[in-house]
């Protein structure tokens, strides 16, 4: 099996310097597996960002009393922190591999909507650069990542432009996201292969579309809830002040809304890895998988009914709390299912400790302990000790590290040899690993305690005689051995690329569609679009057949030019809208920030010519002849 | 401890040729998708309505301002819309391009006066002091009304420019989804007015 | 809560405390020594679903190692092991187990729920305190009393306390660990929490909501003081000695007039306008200032009013270091200071 | 899982092949004219008040959507999957906005 992909041209003009030529094919892509790509690229430096952030403020926290950032400069940190981490690094690493496998994994050439899929990204890229924007041109919002009214609103309780960045910046990433929710649901509902019903579909598909779900119903509030806040801002509106008839809560309320869904966004496709990761490397097949799929969806549904229990101590009385707290706890149990679900899937099995490995379980072991901490918070009465305290802090960063990010760790080592062709170094893996997993714990394990012991989240800092000094000193040295373990993931990228032992199409032994192809897969993914014959298509043809996947007999494919060679994939091809509209929609919004109304009405303007444009010119795309004996 | 078939017993090949989901269908679906959450999009500035209408502070208030006539007014001129868009994708559909095009036409003129009569709407009162930063109720109100009226806004501006491409270029079968995709969405804007009509203009006037 | 309950609770509660224990005193914002039943309650909630879930842990850990050590790959081994899909009995096991303890632990928390939110008797004369968060320090009005004061709130012991929560501005969060869990103060509505202290004492606490700026730096005290000694504390600020003893507090006082007056009053003068700023009565009697950030000494408040902005960056209070001359800031010094509780 | 879910496979229709004709968009105009009628006049006519208004304008309005999606968005004919989603964006609108007027009005 060649492991060496067909070129063929991506831009229409070949003229010029190949260099700017290649970066403009990547401007201009539609491909999933590119789109994917730049996802991945684009968050991770992101989430460098992010981690810079919080290696200065766990060095501000060090000691009591410490000086080094000013309290200012401190809720800018905790804030950027937050929505980076959130909106700009893990939910775009969790798209980032959703968007290069789920395509792969149910058999299509490409997603729903491909350019569709390329503006998306190039919102998101928007979105990120918007928001960091903001440290040079001023000042960075502050008011912490649920920005709460009515410090958000300006005038006296907050000048400056900071809050700006995050209104401006978050909803240009609601309409990427949301656009992205509605190609996944589609693809995953249209576009599977032969023979592959979704109760055949890998567990990653399905906390995709799981997630496309969330993504679809959630954002909306949220998208209001920021046009609210940019009318209070903009226009002098009092939809969150008090004094002119406002309600402060309604922020807090559309925001959770939104903002648990959003929580269960960034973890179900870390469930999804891990139902992928467990199964391959323990060489069975998924324990209860109809459970696994059962479970998912009712986390979802849930994650729709439980919102308020963010807001157990504003005053919404007994039997709201009591509500919100029973439907709360009630997650526990389809989470406890998936756990119990792994377990048994690795029981019984012959259990491969790769790298990817390691993080599935480590992610179990951390996951349990955000798990608990979650249900404990769930109680009012002991929530109201919990609530914004670092006992928050920690549970969080078991969710969103220990759960979501040990998982994307785990994809990484799982996946990044189908993207690259070459594995990433084992030894170099191990180090990152346990290097990781130590400097999480002792970073985070402490802060249950800190919390306990009555420090409250967001303080720039602390008396000395509050007792905190010593666990807040091995929080600080836990991130710096965390942060040691991030750059030896980053030295592995960098290391294999070069060194790396070429992985083959299928370096794992797997089970999913995705390692039947070469890594890294052809343009058009599929030479024949595969048939499936039960769940986990690969590893059945592996036990009943001769280990390749068949091909599909195919319907006559009608395209409207009529023209279709025999053999030949129809391609879509590549297109520059996406980028127009994004740099409209840009525009627009830097123009709101320093309100330039003409300039705001000409970004608006472009982005609907893109958008007009998009919708008649009639891509007919071109043909791909695969080489003979390519698969 | 084995329940369910082990996987082999699961490999059966499905009947008939394999056919490709056709732009068609995905669109058709995606379209689905987004109205879908459009629902939660209203539902949030809705919530923001029945949360804050009360708030009338030294601004009039609705039972002062609402003209139930206009309103009723305007909401036949949507149905009417409705019901043109229909019949209007029903001639293409028979492959009665001129008739489609005398329809949509209808519907985009229908659409262009419902947009003018908000519009006067929203001029009176604001010359009677409902302001957005008079009260809260003006702030909700024109918030709530005026997303949907940018929805009708963009509604026209979608049916306007499928009739140039019509006159621009042959309509193929293939083509047709442009047509009812824009119908969906125009329909669906009209099932949020009867929301609107209802929760902000009738049970406003009562109070 | 049934008394069976409750003694349930406190076990648990002294297992945990063993746990903690030694690190209390070290740790004077704690919630792990409660000072009052509402702490307490909460503390044994907490207790209980720890011990439940640690039961969770070591059952899911356990397995995990056992199934790590237990069936990792071996030397020389070949082919593939048995493919299990699932087993109905054990998927129902591991679902209806949870929900019992999810359940169980439901029903508590309702009961603890309701019980806290439940209003004393008025058959127990509760002490009236209205709190209002400002940016960035706490006021503690009592308005059975007509006192009002700051940054430490003086309670006498084995008395039910009915807070009213208010803000001045934004959200804050109420939140002294030893007498229970926070409570938001929100604009635009009052929040009711009642609380009790059952031994004497200073409890620090702070407010837990981001709140801007300064929001670490707003910081209080709870004194919990025996009913005699609160009694003494109340005749002390109805009636305060705020008359200024020496030359240099006169004029001091001279200088508040002009400059402080504004936004602070004070009890038996005729300061009485100001409210932006705290109360200032009976301020020489107190331990600290700002909220605990400064101490109560003529070099603290001489800093505090030259250079508030420093201190606590963006509070209401200006700098007064190009207003008022070294000379000035020393009177002002002389004539807070001498501001005593009768 | 139900037949729509499970997989694209069904002819390729470029609009929907049932859409009950010309008549059918006249009747249900005339239906939802009537509707609307009955809530303008049970508000303006003042025919009924108060605590019997709200199920009533209730009852209409559902009674129009319902007639919309039906026959002219043609759920009726279409793909059970569509009816569903639109079923959950309308089922969770209706919980936020009585979650939210229940919890943040008092």
């Amino acid at each position: 099996m060649a492991a060496i992909s067909e070129r063929m041209p991506r831009v229409r003009s070949e003229a010029g310097n190949p260099a700017l030529a290649n970066i403009w094919s990547w401007m201009t892509t539609v491909d999933h597996k590119r789109i994917g790509i730049l996802y991945l690229f684009s968050a991770m430096l992101f989430f460098l960002l992010g981690g810079t952030e919080a290696f200065l403020m766990r060095l501000q926290l060090m000691r009591p009393d410490n000086t080094l950032i000013s309290q200012t400069l401190f809720n800018q940190l905790f804030t950027m922190h937050g929505v980076t981490m959130i909106f700009l690094a893990v939910m775009p690493l969790s798209i980032g591999f959703i968007n290069y496998m789920v395509p792969l994994m149910i058999g299509a050439r490409d997603v729903a909507f491909p350019r569709l899929n390329a503006l998306s990204f190039w919102l998101f890229l928007a979105r990120g650069l918007m928001l960091n924007s903001s440290w040079l041109l001023g000042q960075a919002p502050n008011a912490g990542w649920y920005n709460y009214a009515p410090i958000n609103t300006g005038g006296v309780f907050n000048p400056g432009i900071g809050i700006d960045f995050y209104v401006l910046g978050l909803q240009i990433a609601g309409i990427g996201t949301l656009l992205g929710g509605v190609n996944f649901l589609v693809t995953i509902l249209n576009m599977r292969a032969p023979g592959m019903s979704l109760m055949r579909a890998p567990m990653f598909v399905w906390t995709a579309l799981i997630t496309s779900i969330l993504i679809v119903f959630a954002f909306p509030p949220f998208t209001i809830n920021l046009v609210l806040l940019m009318m209070d801002r903009l226009y002098h509106t009092g939809f969150f002040s008090a004094t002119r008839g406002g309600n402060v809560l309604l922020w807090q309320q559309l925001f959770w809304i939104f903002g648990h869904p959003e929580v269960y966004i960034l973890i179900l496709p870390a469930f999804g890895i891990i139902s992928e990761v467990i199964p391959t490397f323990s060489r069975k097949v998924l324990f209860g998988y109809s459970s696994m799929v059962f479970a998912t969806v009712v986390i979802a549904f849930l994650a729709f009914m439980v919102w308020s229990h963010h807001m157990f101590t504003v005053g919404f009385g007994a039997v709201v709390n009591s509500v919100f707290a029973a439907t709360s706890m009630a997650i526990a149990v389809p989470t406890g299912v998936k756990i119990f679900n792994w377990i048994a899937t690795m029981w019984g099995g012959r259990l491969r400790f790769t790298t990817a490995m390691l993080y599935a379980v480590g992610f179990l072991f951390t996951f349990v302990i955000g798990g608990i901490s979650g249900v404990m918070l769930a109680v009012p009465p002991a929530d109201y000790q919990y609530n914004d305290s670092y006992f928050l802090v920690a549970h969080i960063h078991y969710v969103l590290v220990g759960g979501a990010l040990f998982a994307l760790f785990a994809a990484a080592y799982y996946w990044v040899p189908k993207i690259t062709g070459r594995l990433l170094s084992e030894k170099i893996g191990k180090w990152n690993f346990w290097l990781v997993m130590i400097g999480f714990n002792a970073a985070f394990f402490p802060m249950h305690f800190l919390g306990l012991y009555g420090m409250p989240r967001r303080v720039a800092t602390y008396p000395p005689g509050l007792g905190l000094a010593s666990l807040n000193l091995l929080s600080t040295v836990g991130v710096f051995v965390l942060t040691i373990g991030v750059l030896l993931f980053l030295y592995n990228l960098q290391y294999s690329r070069r060194h790396g032992a070429p992985a083959g199409s299928d370096p794992w032994d797997a089970r999913t569609l995705e390692w039947s192809i070469p890594s890294p897969p052809p343009d058009y993914n599929f030479t024949k679009v595969p048939l499936v014959r039960g769940r986990d298509p690969l590893w059945v043809e592996k036990r009943i057949g001769d280990g390749t996947v068949p091909a599909a007999e195919m319907e006559e494919a009608h395209h409207g030019d009529g023209h279709h060679p025999q053999g030949a994939i129809h391609m879509p091809s590549p297109s520059a809208l996406p980028l127009v509209i994004t740099g409209g929609l840009l525009l627009a919004a830097y123009s709101a920030l320093y309100k330039s109304d003409l300039t705001a009405i000409l970004g608006i303007l472009v982005a609907f010519y893109g958008v007009f444009r998009w919708m008649y010119d009639g891509d007919p795309g071109f043909h791909v002849v695969p080489k003979e004996g390519a698969r | 401890m084995s329940h369910g078939a082990d996987t082999a017993e699961l490999a059966s090949a499905p009947s008939g040729p394999f056919h490709e989901a056709t732009a068609a269908e995905n669109n058709k679906l995606g379209i689905w998708v987004w109205l879908a959450s459009d629902c939660a999009l209203f539902a949030a500035l809705i919530a923001t309505y029945l949360t804050l209408h009360n708030s009338v502070q030294h601004a009039p208030t609705a039972a002062q301002l609402f003209d139930l006539r206009l309103t009723a007014t305007a909401t036949f001129v949507l149905l009417l819309s409705s019901m043109s868009m229909g019949i209007g994708v029903e001639a293409l559909q028979r492959n009665d391009v001129p008739g489609m095009r005398r329809w949509l036409w209808l519907t985009v003129a229908l659409g262009a006066v419902f947009v003018g009569m908000q519009a006067f709407e929203f001029t009176t009162y604001w010359h009677h002091g409902l302001t957005l930063s008079a009260s809260d109720f003006g702030a909700s109100f024109y918030t709530l009304v005026g997303f949907h009226g940018l929805h009708v806004s963009f509604g026209v501006a979608w049916i306007l420019s499928l009739l140039i491409f019509s006159y621009r270029r042959p309509i193929t079968a293939a083509d047709a989804w442009r047509f009812e995709a824009a119908s969906l969405y125009w329909y669906f804007v009209d099932v949020v007015w009867v929301v609107i009509f209802t929760v902000v203009y009738l049970m406003g006037k009562v109070g | 809560m049934t008394r069976r309950i409750r003694s349930k609770a406190l076990a648990c509660v002294g297992m945990l405390a063993a746990v903690a224990l030694g690190a209390c005193a070290r740790h004077p914002q704690s919630v792990f020594r409660p000072a009052g039943p509402v702490a307490r309650m909460e503390l044994g909630l907490m207790a209980t679903s720890l011990w439940i879930m640690i039961g969770v842990f070591v059952v899911v850990a356990g397995a995990l190692l056992y199934v790590i050590a237990r069936f990792r790959e071996r030397k020389g081994q070949e082919g593939i092991p048995p493919q299990v899909e699932g087993s109905h009995i054990l998927e129902v096991l591991w679902t209806g187990i949870p929900i019992i303890l999810v359940a169980l632990l439901t029903v508590l928390t309702v009961r603890t729920t309701f019980a806290l939110a439940k209003p004393p008797a008025s058959s127990q004369h509760p002490l009236q305190i209205t709190v209002v968060g400002h940016q960035w320090w706490w006021e503690f009005k009592y308005p059975q009393y007509g006192i009002v004061t700051a940054d430490t709130m003086h309670i006498p012991v084995n008395r039910k306390i009915e807070l009213s929560l208010q803000s001045a501005d934004v959200l804050h969060s109420f939140w002294i660990p030893a007498l229970g869990g926070k409570e938001d103060t929100v604009p635009g509505q009052t929040n009711l929490l009642w609380l009790e202290a059952t031994r004497t004492g200073t409890f620090p606490g702070q407010c837990a909501e981001f709140c801007g700026t300064s929001h670490s730096l707003m910081r209080m005290y709870a004194v919990s003081q025996s009913p005699t000694a609160f009694s003494t504390w109340v005749h002390g600020m109805q009636h305060p000695n705020s008359a200024p003893k020496t030359k240099l507090a006169k004029q001091g006082m001279q200088i508040f007039a002009t400059n402080c007056a504004l936004c602070h009053s004070i009890g038996g003068t005729p300061f009485t306008k100001g409210t932006l700023g705290p109360n200032l009565t009976g301020l020489g009697n107190r331990r600290v200032i700002v909220g605990g950030a400064l101490q109560n000494n003529t070099q603290d408040i001489i800093y505090w009013v030259h250079d508030a902005q420093h201190i606590m960056p963006d509070t209401i209070m200006p700098n007064f270091s190009t207003l008022l001359t070294p000379s000035q800031l020393q009177a002002v010094a002389a004539y807070l200071e001498g501001l005593k509780r009768g | 899982m139900s037949g729509a879910l499970k997989t694209a496979g069904h002819a390729p229709a470029p609009v929907s092949g049932h859409s009950g004709g010309q008549h059918l968009h006249l009747v249900v105009a005339g239906l939802l004219a009537v509707l609307t009628i009955g809530a303008f006049g049970a508000v303006w006519g003042g025919l009924l008040s108060g605590a019997a208004l709200f199920p009533v304008l209730a009852f209409l309005a559902v009674a129009q959507i319902t007639l919309q999606l039906l026959f002219y968005m043609r759920l009726r004919w279409d793909r059970r999957l569509f009816t569903m989603l639109f079923l959950g964006g309308v089922v969770l609108a209706v919980l936020i906005d009585l979650a939210t007027k229940s919890m943040l009005v008092r």
